[in-house]
Order: C-alpha cells, then sequence, then structure tokens
C-alpha cells in the first residue's frame, strides 16, 4: 500500500466518525439549538475530513479543487442556515434547554 | 481501495437512515428540517465516495450540484413556512 | 472478493428499503409539514438511486429540482395554506378493504411484468453510439435530448410554458408579508447567486461530452431564482412584461426558428447538418437554459408578476 | 450483481403506494405528493431497465425531461390548491359521493 492510501484510509475513517457522531447528536442531544450544534458542526469536519482524503487520491489539482469548492459551499450552507434556523426559533420564543 | 470507499458509502447510507428518525419524531418542524439538513451533507459525502469508487468524475458535479443547493429548502423553511402563520400547530 | 458484490447489494437493499418506507411514511403521516419533509429525504434518496443506476445526467437533474425547486415550492404553498387545513388529513375509511383488493393484483401484475422483461437488452443504445458522430456532441444523453428526439425537446419547452400560463390564469402575485432578509442571508445570497450562474453556464458546455446539459443547468438557474425570490427580491415592473416574456419564450423560439432555416435549406425539420450540429446545439441549449430557468422562478413566484391580486 | 431486478420491483412499489394514497385521500396536496411518488416509480422502473452493460440513453434523456415536467406540473398543481382554498375555504375534495 501507499502511503497515500494509508493516509486517505486514515481520513475517510476519521470523517465517518465525526457523521456518526453527528447523527448520533441529532438524535440524543435534547432540543434543536443543541442539535444544530452537532449536526452543524460535527457533519462539517467530516466531510472536510473525507474531502481532504478523496483529494489526496484525485487524478489533477482541478478535480481536487472541485472537491475543497464543494466543502467550502458545504461549510457556507451549514453556517448560514444554522444561523437562519436557530433565529427563527429564537424568534418563535423556544427555550433553550437547560439542566 | 474501491472496497474501503464503498464501506465507508454504506455507513453514511446508515447514519443517513437513522436520522430519519428525527424527521418522525420532531417535536419542532425545525428539528425535522435539520434532519433533511443532515441529509444534504451526507449525501454529498456518499456521492463522492460513490464517484470514486466507480472512477466516475462527472458525479463530482452532482455532489457539486447538492453543495450549491443545500440551504434552498431550509431557507424556504424559514422564510415561508415557519414564519407564516405556524402559530396555530408550532407548539401543539 | 465476495465483498466486491456484497457491498454494493447491501447499498442497494438498504436504499431500495428506505425509499418505500420513505414513501410509505410521507403519504400517510398525519401532519403534512412532516409528509413534506419526508418527501424532500426521498427525493435526495432518488437522486442516490439515479447515480447507483449508472445516470448521472438524470442524478444532476433530479439533485438540482429535488433539492432547489421541490421543496421550497412545497414549503411556500404549505405556508399559504389555512390552518384548518394543515394538519389532519387522514385517508378515507370507506373504501379501504375495497381498494386493498384492487391495488393488489395491479401490484402483483407489475412486479410480473417487470421480472418477465427482457434484461441486458442494447435497447437503442447500439443506434444511439453508432451515429453519435453525426450529432456534433459526444455525451449520448444530449444526443437524444437535442438531436435525435429534438421534437420531443421542443413540445416539453412547450409544456412548460402551457403550466406557466395556467398559473398565470389564477392572477397576479399573493401579497409578500416578509421581515426583511437580514445580513447573513443577503451575505449568502450575494456569495451563491454569481456561483449558481456559473454553474448553470459549466453544466450548460460541458453537456455537449460529458453529463450536463440545458435542463440540468436551466434547474440551477430556476434555483437561483427561487433564492432571490425567497430573499424578497421583487421583479421591477420594467422587466415585468415584455423583457420577461421575450426570455420565457427565447426557447422554444430558437429551437421552431433552427428547425425552419433547416426546412428551407431543403433537409427535414430539426435535421442539422453534421458540421454545424454543435453549434447550433449550443446555441439552443443557451436559449433553453435561460427560458427554463426563468420559467421555473416563475412557477415559483405563483402568479402572473406586474398585476395586482384583487380581493 | 443484480440491482436492474431490486430497483424495478422497488419502482412499481412506490408507483403502488402512491396510487394506493392518490385514491385514498381527499386533501388535495397528498394527491399531489402521491402523483410525485407514482412518477417516480415509473422513472425507477424506466433506468433500471436501461441499465446494464450499456446504459440505454434514450430513457435516461426521457426521464430528464420527465422530472422537469413533473416539478412544473406540480407548481401548476399547487398554485390550483390555492385557489381551491380560496375558492371553498378547503384544501379538499368534497365530502359527498356521487349520487
Amino acid at each position: 500500500m501507499l502511503i497515500s492510501e494509508i493516509l486517505t484510509s486514515l481520513l475517510l475513517a476519521a470523517g465517518a466518525f465525526f457523521f456518526f457522531a453527528g447523527t448520533v447528536g441529532l438524535l440524543r442531544f435534547p432540543d434543536v439549538y443543541t442539535r444544530l450544534h452537532a449536526l452543524t458542526k460535527a457533519d462539517n469536519v467530516g466531510l472536510g475530513l473525507m474531502i481532504l482524503g478523496l483529494a489526496l487520491q484525485a487524478d489533477s489539482w482541478a478535480a481536487a479543487g472541485k472537491l475543497l469548492l464543494i466543502w467550502l459551499l458545504v461549510l457556507l450552507a451549514s453556517a448560514s442556515v444554522a444561523h437562519l434556523i436557530a433565529k427563527a426559533a429564537h424568534q418563535k420564543g423556544i427555550e433553550p434547554w437547560q439542566r | 481501495m474501491v472496497i474501503l470507499y464503498q464501506t465507508v458509502a454504506l455507513f453514511l447510507l446508515l447514519t443517513l437512515v437513522a436520522g430519519l428518525w428525527r424527521i418522525l419524531r420532531g417535536p419542532t418542524s425545525a428539528d425535522r428540517m435539520l434532519a433533511a439538513q443532515l441529509f444534504g451533507t451526507t449525501a454529498v459525502a456518499c456521492v463522492l465516495l460513490l464517484a470514486q469508487a466507480f472512477d466516475c468524475p462527472a458525479l463530482r458535479d452532482v455532489a457539486l450540484i447538492f453543495a450549491l443547493l443545500a440551504a434552498v429548502t431550509a431557507i424556504a423553511f424559514v422564510r415561508r413556512a415557519w414564519t407564516a402563520g405556524e402559530q396555530n400547530n408550532a407548539d401543539k | 472478493m465476495a465483498a466486491m458484490t456484497l457491498l454494493p447489494l447491501l447499498f442497494d437493499t438498504l436504499l431500495g428499503l428506505s425509499l418505500i418506507w420513505l414513501a410509505w411514511r410521507a403519504l400517510t403521516s398525519t401532519d403534512l409539514f412532516q409528509a413534506i419533509v419526508l418527501f424532500i429525504a426521498f427525493g435526495l434518496l432518488m437522486a442516490l438511486t439515479w447515480v447507483r443506476l449508472d445516470a448521472p445526467d438524470v442524478a444532476m437533474a433530479e439533485a438540482a429540482i429535488g433539492a432547489g425547486l421541490t421543496g421550497a415550492l412545497l414549503l411556500a404553498t404549505l405556508a399559504r395554506l389555512k390552518a384548518n387545513n394543515k394538519t389532519k388529513s387522514a385517508p378515507e375509511k370507506k373504501f379501504s378493504l375495497l381498494l386493498t383488493l384492487i391495488i393488489l393484483p395491479v401490484v402483483t401484475g407489475l412486479v410480473y411484468v417487470v421480472l418477465t422483461l427482457p434484461q441486458n437488452t442494447p435497447g437503442l443504445a447500439i443506434l444511439v453510439a453508432e451515429n453519435l458522430k453525426t450529432t456534433g456532441v459526444t455525451n449520448p444523453v444530449t444526443a437524444v435530448l437535442l438531436n435525435y428526439r429534438g421534437y420531443d425537446t421542443l413540445l416539453e419547452l412547450a409544456v412548460l410554458l402551457v403550466a406557466l400560463l395556467g398559473v398565470w390564469s389564477f392572477g397576479g402575485v399573493p401579497k409578500p408579508h416578509e421581515a426583511y432578509s437580514g445580513p447573513v442571508l443577503n451575505m449568502l445570497l450575494r456569495l451563491l447567486i454569481p456561483l449558481l450562474i456559473m454553474v448553470a453556464g459549466y453544466l450548460l458546455w460541458v453537456g455537449a461530452n460529458a453529463p450536463g446539459g440545458a435542463f440540468q443547468a436551466g434547474s440551477v438557474l430556476g434555483a437561483a431564482g427561487v433564492l432571490l425570490l425567497l430573499a424578497g427580491w421583487q421583479l421591477s415592473t420594467r422587466f415585468a412584461e415584455l423583457p420577461l416574456r421575450i426570455i420565457l419564450v427565447s426557447g422554444v423560439v430558437m429551437f421552431t426558428m433552427a428547425g425552419i432555416v433547416f426546412i428551407v435549406s431543403g433537409r427535414q425539420f430539426l435535421e442539422y447538418p453534421p458540421s454545424f450540429a454543435g453549434a447550433f446545439i449550443l446555441l439552443i441549449e443557451a436559449a433553453a437554459t435561460l427560458s427554463i430557468g426563468i420559467t421555473l422562478a416563475a412557477l415559483f413566484l405563483g402568479g402572473r408578476p406586474g398585476l395586482r391580486r384583487h380581493k | 450483481m443484480n440491482n436492474i431486478y431490486l430497483y424495478s420491483i422497488v419502482g412499481a412499489g412506490l408507483f403502488t403506494l402512491g396510487l394506493y394514497a392518490l385514491i385514498s385521500y381527499r386533501h388535495l396536496l397528498r394527491k399531489i405528493l402521491a402523483l410525485n411518488i407514482m412518477g417516480s416509480g415509473v422513472f425507477l422502473i424506466l433506468v433500471a431497465l436501461a441499465s446494464g452493460e450499456t446504459p440505454d440513453p434514450v430513457p435516461h434523456a426521457m426521464v430528464i425531461t420527465g422530472i422537469v415536467v413533473a416539478v412544473s406540473a406540480s407548481a401548476l398543481a399547487l398554485a390550483l390548491v390555492l385557489r381551491v382554498q380560496a375558492e371553498t375555504g378547503k384544501a379538499e375534495l368534497p365530502e359527498e359521493s356521487l349520487e
């Protein structure tokens, strides 16, 4: 196995772990705000790691650049959506969960 | 390597299916919408893995479209469905 | 080597079962909002299914329409339904037994027919591949859409226009009741809209020899329009009349004109000479992309712009 | 390697589910969802049967136009639902049967 392949495997496994964490957070956390936090952070790290892993195997710089662009776009969308949903939830008077 | 890509893709599909539970459970509309948002991110990763596994670079454009449009549905939700007159059934 | 065949099989089975389950829940859940979210998730999984079935062109169209239009359209309509129309939606109990009895033979018949169809027949694939050189493009799907079956695509553009005419016949645009979109949404749009337009151009260009084309590009453009409308953007009345209509019909007009030009030069309607075919297809596709995009956004608007809705 | 059968059967299942819901629900929005799911079932059968060694591009092209037509028809149908609501106050078909 090449070094790049080992690195890709490790990055993909780490990415998969973060996706798993994001889903667990979505299912187990107590309210909208905490679930937002779990989803939009963990999943984007997961996607970033996976894209890094896949970019190592890309045929050309253009392909790797496209992968990076996809990650940046998802980051932008998630950050904005998280803000918009949290703000709307706050305005509707949904109380943040307290212990 | 192909086996690795396919395994990870299958794993992602599993986490995606698990996320469906949140759509059914709610309790607020925002929770349901969030689960749909999760679908978007995971689908991007899944498509990229399949693109690599089957060596089909065109699939990266599919992922690009997903990534570009990931926000549209959620914006429609915040700007239309949730703000306009959901007072009646939001807190039931 | 067992893993090589087992993994895709597991993936396909899980995907197929999720599709059925999602459709079932989307159609039977009592809460309409939940039904719509499940339907949006269903659309995403359909796009994954097209990826698995070796149909990247279809996956692109489904991704653009499913993520950019269907969800926004359904949610915007739900918001305009009155509260008593939103929640309860129960099936008719009266006929359910009778209905099951009628539907069971339908499903068995369908499954039987599907399973007895000959498989792995090349269909028209060989014919398409043999004549691909004369079409001016190398992506077979674009060749079918714009060259072999040009009539279908022309008439399909007409169908889009007819749907829009139907929506316009109900009157003007409903009064917007929206708050200021806020700095985050504005910033997001400033970044996304130019990118969406660029990607639409890219898909149009690449469609000649790789998955992509007018429909995918048009859907992406339509999603850009939907985003603008969601942020509260309004079409200035100066452009709402003639300029808008010219863009809306430009696809059909360009297509028809290209067809007529060849009739005059002694060929059949829509029969392109192989040497110019590539250029003509690109020209028609550019006009079609613009028309499809603007038509889809206008459909989302839900009424005729520039016309006050009278109460 | 037989996902052709699998997806065709899923397509037939989706069509049937949609047909059942189309007939048994009176709410018009539900009927639109049902029609869309029926359409997806048909598209799935078409593309599944076209896949194989060399995918047949003709059904692919048909399904692409089909997807765009389906969404525009849905938009028209949704506008009609709102019109029905404006006229009758309900987004449903009337209760009484033909007598």
